[in-house]
């Protein structure tokens, strides 16, 4: 039980803890910030999976900018206080939904412990590309722009529509 | 190119010219067409029977084949031509009368507009094509087509009138009625396919025995035969559409219904005659059939007040005795009847017309009376053929019918009591040809105005007349009785067609045949001396004896209530049966699930449409994950590794 | 295994430093003291005021541009000595479309602060 | 002591609770909140296993993941935010216009 395992149980535990709150909670801030919580517990996870580089990279922008966002949604939206309702709005729905989810839980589950896993999951060919140390930033850098320079430009584009999107939106809204 | 095929064609193709081109012809044209077309065919009738007289007695049946129709495997149908004996006769009976009826009618249809006299013609002419169709058969599949041609062609003729409903009513009354006699000869075709695997006369007949003599069998394919004579020569409980079909012109009711086509029935029996003769209980049944509609017909006769219907049940009964007289097996006897008839019962139709011509439509005898002075001509003519018809000794109808009635005493399958029905029904034929002959043509005038207009006809209508008469005479000493004279030249003709027939043992019959000339002749006597009293003069008697006997005056008038009873009991039945089946099964079943799937695929569109697309994104949500679930164990199931 | 040295350093410094005053400073509460701070003036309004959008637009246009940048982070780690002018042309097209947008942006107004 | 299997385990079951909370959530906000919990859930898999596996693509996929799904709070917010400003009711389900 070394250092690195009781760090692993921790996170996780906090991982999966945060994920429940964030849907089950009555205030969409609560949420949000459940949510925050849930994505630092991964970074960690992400550190202690030998990727830092993925673990800061998600502090940064993920929690960073999108809960940003979200927070700034939910104030511009001044949501607050809004779910006194129930959580769900008829028994036949929840239940719907929880079945829904055991039976994803369930077939996933089923998936994964059908076992074969390895021989699923190590293919033929990986075997040969040559194991790096996963923490190498120039490696991971090495695969990014030289086999995926191609889905680094489509991103390029994502982003530019992405901007074009928001101008738009935001132009009809700033003269309505 | 056999004389056949010019006998045959001919009266079609002037049928088709004259129904297309009809109207723009004119009456000359059409009617000229019509008539060369049967003349024509006449005479090479005539000229295929001397062809045919040319050959040895044994060698005298001549195939054509014109048509090779149907070839399956082993199975072969052709539309082939048979000349014998037998056919030669009546293709020659056919377009000789029809020949007459043709010049006839030019002058009888002369009011009806161009477009309608074409067509009448038209009608005609595809009636002579289709009565040679049958008559020149030499399979049961041609003699079944034409069998149906002429039912047709009589439909057409007896609804000539569109106009009236009756005549309509009429048109189809014939023609259900035969299609009921049609069935049962269909059946009859059906067994005979069955045991004998081809349809040819010249292979059926010779090995008839092959259905098992006397076997049930044989019985029931002659009886379904027999079936099929009986819609077509209206006999047995079939008789009801003759006496209706008078709702056709005259000249109609002169071929079809007296000549040619009711005929066809007893010509059939003739010709399927191998087959009658292995079971004697199917030639006693038709025998006695024919007897008893003889009897029953003539009763009728007796007592009906229009022309026209008293001819139409004479017509009835005079087939009842030739059905009657092959029955017996007497085929030369009865057939001999066939030709006697065709020529007196024409005549006497034709008679009929031209009284109903000069009297402008009227029919009714009792309004008649006296036209003796008027109508010279006709008033002889109308004579000879009652004459014929009664049976007064010496003319044509006195020797065929006694000779019928003669094998039912000295016949094969001689009975007592059936010679009792026909000499019965004889008494009666007597009766009502002589009250026919007074109440028309002598006694007074009973309707002035009509008497007053009263004129010869035109020489078209008289000519056939006169020839008919002579005819019906001349015709007569083709088949005089054995021991008047040893020239026996109709049943020498006959005898190749009936060589296999037990022939009766005519030779020891001398003295009865001489005792029964004699019981004829005297009651034929003292009927026409009893109708001369009733009719001709003012005599309160008839009237005074139908009051008396009023019951049964009442039922022969009403004609035995047949029709009502056939109305009530067939039709109304299947008029039910028919709504049943319209209300329950059709509407029900059929429309219903017809329905049923509409109304499905409505509801289902509007279930989706409310339930599904509802705009709701979470639902959308559940969707997209359900997929996802479905994917993944699909995946699972069927993927895994590699 | 340095870098969860000093997380955990960070974090118990953070901690420590809330849970002393928490712990050790005076706890007197009255009226005044709960209200929101509002730099002595007295709080007016709901306490959540509506942001106008334009705050929002600039957020998200910080994020899109915020995801460039991490791009680029570990393209210099290899761009000196291996990439070279390949790396160049990668990054050169990245870089294009993303001023492009930032230009049509700027074309659109999105900036202005009024 | 945790293997590959066990994170596995902890990226599905993060990603079944995403999905649980989009079912169930009738606010927008915490719906988009799940689906970015959803693409997390993704993430750490991808990671785990490029782990598991010594394969550094893993991670070059994990940094696209990041930028689309940033991309798509973006758009997604924005609309959000679109509708909202207009409907001023935040409730999801009454919201059908797009009905079939």
């Amino acid at each position: 039980m070394g250092l690195n395992d009781i760090l692993f149980a921790i996170f996780s535990f906090g991982a999966l803890s945060s994920a429940i709150a964030v849907v089950l909670t009555r205030n969409t801030v609560h949420a949000a910030l459940h949510f925050v919580g849930h994505l630092l517990c991964l970074a960690v996870l992400y550190c202690l999976l030998n990727a830092p580089l993925l673990g800061v990279l998600q502090v940064m922008v993920y929690a960073g900018a999108v809960m940003v966002l979200f927070v700034f949604a939910v104030m511009i939206l001044d949501m607050g206080e809004q779910e006194h309702a129930p959580l769900f709005n008829s028994a036949g729905q929840a239940l719907g939904a929880g079945i829904l989810g055991a039976l994803l839980l369930g077939l996933l589950a089923w998936g994964l412990g059908r076992g074969g896993l390895d021989q699923a999951l190590a293919p033929a060919g990986a075997a040969s590309l040559p194991g790096v140390e996963t923490d190498n930033i120039a490696q991971v850098a090495r695969s990014l722009f030289r086999e995926g320079a191609l889905t680094f430009e489509a991103v390029g584009i994502l982003l530019l529509t992405a901007v074009v999107a928001v101008m738009v939106m935001a132009k009809r809204k700033l003269e309505s | 190119m056999s004389p056949l095929y010019v006998v045959l064609f001919l009266p079609l193709i002037g049928a088709v010219i004259n129904r297309l081109f009809g109207a723009r012809l004119g009456k000359r044209a059409s009617a000229g067409l019509a008539c060369a077309a049967v003349l024509t065919a006449f005479a090479f009738a005539v000229s295929a029977f001397l062809g045919l007289s040319a050959l040895a007695p044994a060698a005298r049946s001549v195939v054509t084949p014109v048509y090779g129709f149907l070839t399956v495997g082993s199975f072969k149908i052709g539309f082939d031509l048979l000349l014998d004996p037998l056919s030669a006769v009546m293709i020659c009976v056919v377009t000789g009368i029809g020949s007459l009826i043709h010049i006839y009618s030019v002058a009888y249809m002369e009011e009806e507009d161009d477009a309608e006299y074409a067509r009448f013609f038209a009608y005609i002419n595809f009636f002579v094509f289709s009565m040679l169709t049958l008559v020149l058969a030499a399979n049961f599949m041609v003699i079944f087509t034409g069998w149906e041609l002429v039912g047709v062609s009589s439909y057409l003729l007896i609804g000539y009138y569109r106009g009236k409903t009756s005549a309509a009513d009429a048109g189809k009354k014939a023609f259900i009625v035969n299609r009921v006699g049609d069935l049962g000869f269909l059946l009859g075709i059906f067994i005979i396919m069955g045991v004998f695997g081809s349809l040819d006369f010249g292979v059926v007949l010779p090995h008839a025995a092959l259905l098992g003599a006397g076997s049930g069998l044989a019985t029931a394919t002659a009886l379904l035969l027999f079936m099929g004579a009986m819609g077509k020569s209206a006999q047995g409980p079939l008789y009801v559409w003759l006496p209706d079909a008078m709702e056709g012109p005259t000249p109609v009711s002169a071929l079809i219904h007296a000549a040619t086509m009711v005929t066809a029935g007893v010509f059939l029996v003739a010709r399927c005659h191998a087959i009658f003769e292995l079971s004697p209980t199917a030639m006693g049944v038709v025998a006695w059939i024919g007897g008893l509609t003889a009897l029953y017909a003539a009763t009728i006769a007796m007592v009906q007040a229009d022309i026209k219907r008293v001819l139409a049940y004479s017509t009835v009964s005079q087939l009842g005795y030739m059905v009657m007289g092959v029955g017996l097996g007497a085929y030369t006897a009865g057939f001999f009847h066939l030709l006697t008839h065709a020529f007196f019962k024409a005549l006497l139709f034709l008679g009929a017309g031209s009284v109903m011509h000069a009297l402008h439509g009227e029919l009714d005898m009792h309004k008649m009376g006296g036209l003796r002075k008027k109508m010279p001509i006709t008033h002889i003519t109308f004579v000879i053929g009652a004459c014929c018809l009664a049976g007064v000794p010496l003319t044509s109808g006195f020797f065929s019918k006694d000779e019928i009635l003669y094998m039912a005493i000295a016949g094969p399958h001689a009975s007592l009591c059936l010679w009792v029905v026909g000499y019965l029904g004889a008494c009666c034929t007597a009766f009502y040809s002589g009250r026919l002959v007074f109440q028309i043509f002598y006694g007074k005038p009973r309707d002035h105005h009509a008497y007053d207009h009263a004129h010869e006809s035109a020489w078209p209508m008289a000519l056939p007349l006169v020839v008919l008469a002579v005819g019906s005479l001349a015709v007569g000493l083709l088949g005089l009785p054995k021991f008047a004279s040893s020239w026996q030249p109709f049943s020498d003709w006959l005898a190749p067609v009936f060589a296999d027939v037990k022939t009766a043992p005519e030779a020891d019959g001398g003295s009865l045949v001489y005792w029964l000339m004699l019981l004829y002749t005297a009651t034929v006597a003292f009927l026409g001396w009893l109708s001369y009293q009733w009719f001709a003069k003012e005599n309160p008697k008839p009237t005074a004896l139908a009051a008396r006997w009023n019951g049964l005056y009442r039922l022969l008038w009403n004609k035995y209530y047949v029709d009502e009873f056939y109305q009530l009991v067939f039709v109304r039945a299947f008029l039910g049966y028919s709504r049943w089946l319209w209300r329950w099964v059709d509407q029900g079943i059929i429309d219903g699930a017809v329905n049923a799937v509409g109304g499905f695929a409505q509801h289902l569109g509007a279930l989706l449409r409310e339930r599904v697309q509802n705009g709701q994104t979470r639902q959308y949500a559940a969707f997209l994950m359900a997929g996802v679930c479905l994917l993944l164990g699909l995946v699972f199931i069927y993927g895994g590794g590699r | 295994m340095g870098l969860l040295i000093f997380t955990a350093a960070v974090v118990a410094n953070f901690a420590g430093m809330i849970g002393a005053s928490a712990v050790l400073g005076p706890k007197r509460r009255n009226a005044v003291k709960d209200e929101p701070f509002e730099c002595g003036s007295l709080p007016v309004g709901p306490n959540r005021t509506r942001f106008h959008i334009r705050f929002y637009l600039t957020a998200i246009l910080f994020l899109i541009f915020d995801i460039e940048v991490v791009f680029l982070y570990p393209f210099i780690t290899i761009f000196r000595n291996e990439l070279g002018l390949y790396g160049l042309e990668v990054m050169g097209i990245f870089l294009l479309v993303l001023i492009f947008g930032l230009a049509y942006e700027w074309r659109r107004g999105g900036m202005e602060w009024d | 002591m945790f293997g590959v299997g066990f994170v596995l385990a902890l990226a599905l079951a993060i990603f079944s609770i995403g999905a649980f909370g989009v079912l169930t959530r009738r606010d927008p906000l915490v719906m988009f909140i799940s689906i970015e919990m959803m693409f997390n859930a993704a993430n750490l898999a991808l990671v785990d296993l490029s782990n598991y596996l010594k394969l550094v693509q893993g991670h070059a996929l994990v940094f696209f993941v990041i930028a689309v799904a940033a991309a798509e709070v973006a758009v997604g917010l924005g609309i959000i935010i679109a509708i909202f400003r207009t409907e001023k009711d935040v409730n999801v389900d009454h919201l059908s216009e797009l009905k079939g």
